[in-house]
């Protein structure tokens, strides 16, 4: 019988810092064991619980793209026990992960779709996972135009910059990258991801918008969408929840009925609506 | 008894009718014979439920605590200016009193936020100690007849002497009328009947091999399950985050790792210097019977022979470890 | 246990002690080339005040043999009274810890000041022969 | 199935016996407490019993585990060991109540997409005998309001009925026949015991005190999740986890890491939903603000998610959460009170 509670070990192969107040960094894993590496098969949209022993885990969500073989990234902020030990490692270290977890966002139905994707803040990354999916050449044919709002507090919080600008250059994806207040080196947009996503005013026609951010972006950003014509089923966001195994048994992510984990993180509005407001 | 639960009840109604608190914080019957619930009454005509008997063993103040702190987070996102005070009425016995005491020393809300309804005490009956004079039979149906309490069992009846079921610290309480109160109901008790036994348990315990204490010590921690219903009665235990539950540092592990067990009673209690009223709250809740009393007391008896100072004795009586003198005993100093 | 039976067991004892006397005074026992066993780990505390009795018990849990707390002797706190509140403290754990039944010896309060030198190779003398005299300890030893 | 008999003074005896070659995990007397506990060397078994002040879930789930161990490398810290080795074991003296605890855990535990490994071993290298009760021993069981019945042997592997002077053995699995055949030759039940098991398991049934609607608010608490009724429930909670960590179906659980020196271990040990700390997260948001929400998560939890997810009801009828409770809540009153909103 597999143990799922068994880590796999990976090694901390690249460290790259996100923002300028250095609290967020992407880490990049690369297995140890050839096999782990296939039998880890995973889409965008899943998270995994990094696990460094001695600390203990931490339910991160997957930033790189299956489209990416061979490593495993995951932008993680300095916040608590594991995330600040992650912090302090070097590359080289070797820890564990444990994963693929919970449901995917919905790849099959947006296939031949429209899709909007509205991210805030360090909210981008399994977002980021997401477009990578799309865009890689196997892919972009099986998805219709692509529309992206990203926005932070301040240029120096925008994550993925190197991406952000290749993504800017290509004509198959509409990038709107939005700062709440810019500085003197920002030539970009100004202004909330809400207030952006009116003005850009993606077509509800045959679309899907996948939302992800923290809980005031996301109040503020739905009535824009329904205004425009979105229906609950087709807007899609990720919970988060304090987690522990990962797996449905430690009884403490539940949504009414449903266990994010294991049912979650990726839910529809509709799906949403017959849950609890507990989270 | 039945005429102070009967002066209790109207006291209440009154207080709650005009106004002069939110709430009043008392004890209700339960679903079980020998049980009685905590009870919060809002409406002056809820007060008939209140009652007072020898089943009355939670201490109180644990919840007036609560209550006003629960408010005033919940005024946190209030202006200034629109904040209320909670007001909170309680049936406080001595022991009560005595915590009320103690939170009013250590400045948790102002003497004005409480209106202490004060009963004379003559000692509850300990749920322990009655099941063992049952033989852990369940118990069916009991009551309190003169100086004995009847107990039903599926096996029959059965009279046990009072003095036989009452709590121990409730025997040696000297403090079983009020401290501090807005109104007395009823007459002052009578001294309870152990009074100057009351360290002789303590006594007993230090003049035994220190390996034994520490056997002792061993057994009875061992028999913890880490629920923290100790903790969360406990009058005196108010910390919004308890150093079991901070993370960083990590004190103390989770499990029930035997040391993890005795560091978390050991600091826990520890804490309780110059704090345990005695109250017996943490011995009635605890489900697997552990015998912390007799380690809370020797706080207690050390509280008194060092520093000559009772928990909660009196509001001028600042609490131990809060002030210092040049002159405090200090034999225990290593020299070389 | 099996580590009782070796001759060549030495205690571990970690020593929390005061910025402004006690480690003065350990300084100028170094300065001094006084002679003293290197049992003893130092950890420098602003003041004795600032010893949680959490860290003594912890210190055991953790596996040491003894613990030692030293200060300002009382009426020279730096900080005026941080240790006479310690002091308080103090004498209640000692007498608490004993009463659950650790050995009394474990754990050991003194007072040490700048100029005393001598005196603190002297109690780390007697704190070392006093807990090698109990042996390693095992009461509240946490293992994995 | 087979059907043996054993002789009632035997009894103690054979299971004694067993306990020199297997582990045995049974009801004991410890000071005022009954628990249970693994039976050692020179321990009497208890036959004549109410029940134990702990669940027997403690056995496959224990409060605290080891998962796994790890120790430091060059590399960092590294794994060293997974679980170890688990024993064959004879779960004895289990109530009907707490058998039927296993089988609502298994739906959890047993989980086609996730096994839970700890958990599964130990349950497929126990056999679980169970002691049925002819006469229901608390006033406040109430098995047969959540689908349990006094004499049921519902996830025991044998089950023994108490007929006077003697036991009646029920194979319930093969397991169970095994561990009967080790017992020695015992005598083939007779239809006479037959018909006096009905007549027995007639008259528990009409003992057992009190009828919980619990499946009756089912529908309400589908539609309730904001209801005045919350508040009302959970003032004089003291937020301990005795009603929890008796409870033979709670399952949740915490994973922590401990360390020493060179080496360090993965544990898992029970945590409770009346714990604020349960769902807190680094963040300092908390889903469950008060004792209000822990409180209907609780009783939720048991009357509708579980029964959501797996179709049966997360409470065994047990009372222990009742009887055990500091400040009498009364999961048998809550369940009333709802019925009749």
């Amino acid at each position: 019988m597999q143990n799922p509670y068994i880590p796999i070990p990976v090694d901390l192969d690249k460290i790259i810092t996100e923002v300028t107040t250095k609290d967020i960094k992407t880490f990049r894993f690369t297995f140890v064991n050839k096999e782990d590496e296939e039998s880890f098969k995973y889409l965008p949209g899943q998270f995994g619980e990094l696990s460094i022993f001695g600390k203990g885990e931490s339910p991160i969500g997957i930033a790189s793209s299956p489209t990416q073989p061979g490593y495993l990234e995951f932008t993680v902020q300095k916040a608590g026990v594991v995330t600040s030990e992650l912090h302090s490692l070097e590359e080289g270290a070797r820890m564990g992960v444990r994963g693929p977890l919970g449901n995917t966002w919905p790849i099959e139905y947006l296939k031949g779709k429209n899709i909007v994707i509205v991210g805030g803040g360090f909210a981008f990354t399994t977002l980021r996972s997401l477009i990578n999916y799309m865009l890689h050449d196997e892919n972009r044919s099986s998805f219709g135009k692509i529309t992206v709002v990203y926005g932070a507090r301040e240029p120096g919080l925008l994550i993925y910059k190197d991406e952000l600008a290749a993504w800017e250059k290509r004509d198959d994806i509409d990038m709107n990258v939005t700062v709440d207040k810019g500085d003197a080196t920002w030539k970009g947009r100004e202004g909330f991801v809400p207030t952006v996503c009116k003005e850009v005013a993606p077509s509800s026609e045959n679309a899907v918008a996948v939302i992800c951010g923290p809980p005031v972006m996301i109040r503020f950003t739905l009535p824009v969408f329904f205004e425009l014509g979105f229906s609950k089923d087709n807007i899609y966001t990720s919970l988060e929840m304090r987690m522990k195994c990962g797996i449905g048994k430690c009884g403490r992510c539940n949504v009414g009925s449903k266990y994010v984990c294991k049912d979650g993180p990726v839910f529809s509005l509709a799906e949403l609506d017959k849950l609890t407001k507990e989270y | 008894m039945e005429n102070i639960e009967k002066q209790v009840r109207e006291y209440a109604k009154k207080l709650l009718a005009d106004g002069t608190v939110d709430v009043v914080v008392g004890y209700e019957g339960g679903t079980l014979p020998f049980q009685t619930t905590p009870c919060f009454i809002t409406d002056p005509d809820d007060a008939k439920r209140l009652v007072w008997n020898r089943f009355c063993s939670v201490n109180l103040a644990k919840y007036v605590h609560d209550i006003i702190f629960g408010h005033k987070e919940s005024q946190k996102r209030a202006k200034p200016e629109d904040r209320t005070k909670k007001k909170v009425g309680v049936i406080a016995r001595g022991c009560t009193t005595r915590s009320l005491t103690i939170h009013l020393q250590e400045k948790q809300y102002d003497r004005d936020q409480v209106v202490i309804i004060g009963v004379p005490c003559a000692g509850f009956v300990a749920n322990k100690k009655m099941s063992v004079a049952v033989d852990g039979k369940e118990v069916i149906a009991c009551s309190v007849v003169g100086d004995s309490l009847s107990v039903q069992t599926k096996d029959g009846g059965k009279d046990v002497p009072l003095k036989e079921v009452l709590a121990d610290n409730c025997l040696t309480c000297r403090f079983n009328n009020p401290i501090i109160s807005d109104v007395m109901i009823g007459e002052a008790a009578p001294p309870m009947p152990d009074v100057e036994k009351e360290y002789e348990e303590v006594e007993a315990f230090e003049a035994l091999p220190v390996d034994e204490r520490w056997a002792y010590f061993t057994k009875e921690m061992g028999k913890c399950m880490r629920c923290y219903a100790c903790r969360n009665t406990c009058p005196s235990c108010y910390c919004k985050v308890c150093f079991i539950e901070q993370n960083q540092p990590k004190w103390v592990g989770v499990g029930i790792d035997e040391t993890d067990t005795q560091v978390f009673q050991f600091m826990r209690m520890f804490h309780m210097v110059g704090r345990c009223v005695d109250c017996g709250s943490c011995l009635e809740v605890c489900p697997m019977g552990v015998d912390l009393r007799k380690f809370l007391k020797k706080l207690d008896k050390d509280d008194f022979q060092l520093f000559d100072h009772r928990a909660g004795e009196a509001m001028e009586s600042a609490p131990t470890l809060s002030v210092h003198s040049e002159d405090d005993k200090e034999a225990f100093i290593f020299e070389p | 246990m099996t580590e009782k039976a070796n001759e060549n067991w030495e205690p571990k004892i970690i020593a929390f002690v005061c910025n402004w006397c006690t480690y003065a005074g350990a300084d100028l026992a170094g300065i001094s080339r006084l002679q003293y066993p290197p049992n003893v780990r130092l950890v420098r505390l602003p003041c004795s005040g600032r010893v949680n009795p959490f860290y003594i018990v912890k210190a055991l849990q953790e596996g040491m043999d003894g613990v030692l707390v030293s200060g300002c002797h009382p009426g020279e706190c730096h900080y005026i009274s941080g240790n006479l509140s310690a002091r308080r403290k103090f004498a209640m754990l000692k007498n608490f810890l004993s009463y659950v039944g650790m050995e009394p010896d474990r754990v050991i309060f003194t007072w040490v000041s700048a100029s005393e030198g001598e005196k603190f190779s002297q109690v780390m003398k007697g704190v070392t022969d006093k807990v090698k005299a109990l042996g390693p300890a095992e009461k509240l030893v946490k293992k994995l | 199935m087979e059907k043996r008999v054993i002789k009632k003074d035997a009894l103690a005896g054979i299971i004694k016996k067993m306990a020199e070659s297997t582990l045995v995990y049974a009801p004991v007397r410890e000071e005022d407490n009954l628990l249970f506990k693994v039976l050692e060397k020179g321990m009497e078994p208890l036959l004549d019993f109410d029940n134990a002040k702990n669940a027997p879930k403690n056995f496959f789930f224990p409060q605290t585990e080891v998962m796994m161990r790890y120790m430091r490398t060059e590399r960092g810290k590294e794994l060293s060991t997974g679980e170890g080795e688990i024993q064959e074991a004879v779960l004895f003296g289990v109530r009907p109540c707490d058998a039927r605890s296993f089988v609502l855990l298994d739906n959890l535990f047993n989980d086609p997409k996730y096994k839970d490994p700890y958990y599964i071993k130990r349950r497929e290298k126990t056999t679980i005998v169970s002691l049925a009760c002819v006469h229901p021993p608390y006033t406040t069981c109430f098995c047969t309001s959540v689908d349990g019945h006094p004499l049921s042997s519902e996830g025991a592997d044998v089950c023994l009925i108490d007929l006077g002077d003697t036991y009646l053995a029920e194979c319930v699995t093969p397991k169970g026949e095994d561990l009967l055949k080790k017992m020695g030759d015992l005598p083939k039940a007779d239809q006479a015991l037959e018909a006096k098991k009905q007549e027995l398991s007639d008259a528990a049934e009409k003992e057992v005190n009190g009828a919980v609607p619990a499946h009756a608010i089912k529908a309400w608490l589908d539609e309730n999740f904001e209801n005045p009724f919350w508040d009302t429930i959970h003032k004089s909670c003291l937020a301990c986890g005795t009603c929890t960590y008796l409870c033979p179906t709670c399952h949740c659980f915490d994973i922590t890491d401990e360390v020493k020196k060179e080496d360090g271990r993965r544990i898992r040990s029970w945590d409770s939903c009346m714990s604020w700390l349960f769902t807190v997260e680094t963040s300092g948001h908390n889903p469950r603000t008060s004792q209000k929400e822990r409180w209907r998560q609780r009783a939720m939890h048991k009357f509708k998610y579980f029964v959501d997810n797996f179709d049966a009801i997360a409470c065994v009828g047990c009372g222990r959460c009742v009887m055990y409770c500091p400040v009498n809540i009364d999961i048998r009153k809550i369940v009333t009170d709802i019925s009749k909103l």
